[in-house]
């Protein structure tokens, strides 16, 4: 039986009870869930929201693509991609990746190359803009109150993991 | 063709898209890339960083060296930072 | 900053979105979140149920010393593993464990390193008690209707991953 | 000197606690184990496959060669199988 993922590029948050729920209910042969979210954080207190910009169409074609390769490596029973996209604040959601196998061990590392994959592949641009320096609550248009994030080789050397 | 330009690189263009005629003696990603930057300044300076740029082919990851054949649409962008 | 892990063992069922909520609400420090949830799968159609017999004090102990090592490995913001005992039938929950951190390969790696030490370390066993192959509803007392879960050496070649 | 038994070695064993005396020439979890063995069919029968026993004193993993020492509580059972 062919695993089709469930892949979705939004706006608005999501429920990932819900959606590990969907991958779970009225089966037997599900063993193991690894569910992955990733949240937009802000240790200095310096981010007022992150801008996430993305390619409307390969954003989902691309993350597909790496679901459907995620499928074939690993024997998993159902898996689910979903990456928003606008403005996130701190403390809010910006992905879930959950993947479900009879083994925790495929379930593992198929969560993990998925992020791994998505970090370096899908087609989504994080800029930060910054709170105001005067007085910490206000956000600025100025110069230096926003900026692209860069990319991390950090995140190369992870997705390399995997060839 | 239909070109378009995501994060930095869309702004430093200036435009999100755009159609081009695109000249005979342009066969790869790398070609076009020159072609643009031989148009005006902007081009040139938001193609500045070429080893920088990503591109992709009707929306699949491709190479500088990528024949770019009857594809309809060409997107440049920075590194991707999601997830 | 010291992390202290939740470590519980319940013979009810948990809740796996108000336990990942309790390690990210009002915080800004938490970019990932790995969440693994252990089932009672039945492929084959024939177990009635788990049993889970369990080491009252030792399992709580050793499942917080599982953590405090996670815990002192990687760069965590919290850590949660929740245990159940008692029956369990196909398609409920086992086992929760959810790792926060600020980077995801930190709480990637802590969730899978402290599901590979519970599996081998902490005093819990599984019988399985299985239908009756008569009417393949009823559950029996006789012979052959029940057995203990054999460990697998699998579970011990993945708990030596991290050594 | 409590003794706790868990899964198939309380099965085997027929009880899931008892206190026994300890013999002052048991010094280690080994030295334990052979002196069970030796007190009736039994405790022979539920320890044959010792290999396969785990041993966990004052509930901390230990191996064999372990000193009892002044603990308190001794429990014997199979590799684990939880998760």
């Amino acid at each position: 039986m062919t695993v089709t993922p469930l892949v979705r590029v939004q706006l608005e948050d999501f429920d990932a009870q819900a959606e590990a729920g969907h991958l779970t209910e009225g089966r037997r042969d599900v063993g193991a869930l690894v569910t992955f979210t990733g949240l937009c954080r802000d240790e200095a207190g310096t981010l007022s929201a992150l801008e996430l910009e993305h390619y409307p169409g390969m954003a989902e074609a691309e993350l597909g693509r790496i679901a459907g390769e995620a499928i074939s490596r690993w024997p998993l029973t159902g898996l689910t991609v979903i990456h928003r996209h606008g403005r996130i604040r701190p403390g809010e959601n910006i992905v879930l990746v959950i993947a479900a196998s009879s083994h925790r061990r495929a379930a593992f590392e198929a969560a993990d190359f998925l992020m791994d994959f998505l970090k370096t592949r899908a087609p989504f641009w994080k800029k930060e803009h910054l709170v105001q320096a005067e007085d910490g609550t206000g956000e600025g248009d100025g110069n230096r109150t926003s900026a692209w994030v860069e990319a991390s080789t950090r995140d190369d050397v992870d997705a390399d993991r995997w060839t | 063709m239909n070109i378009r330009y995501f994060a930095w690189v869309r702004e430093r263009v200036g435009v999100e898209e755009e159609t081009i005629e695109v000249p005979a003696s342009v066969a790869t990603v790398a070609d076009l890339i020159a072609h643009l930057k031989t148009l005006d300044e902007t081009y040139a300076a938001a193609f500045d960083e070429e080893d920088a740029i990503r591109v992709a082919l009707d929306q699949v990851h491709v190479e500088a060296d990528t024949i770019l054949g009857d594809a309809r649409e060409i997107a440049f962008f920075p590194p991707m930072t999601g997830g």
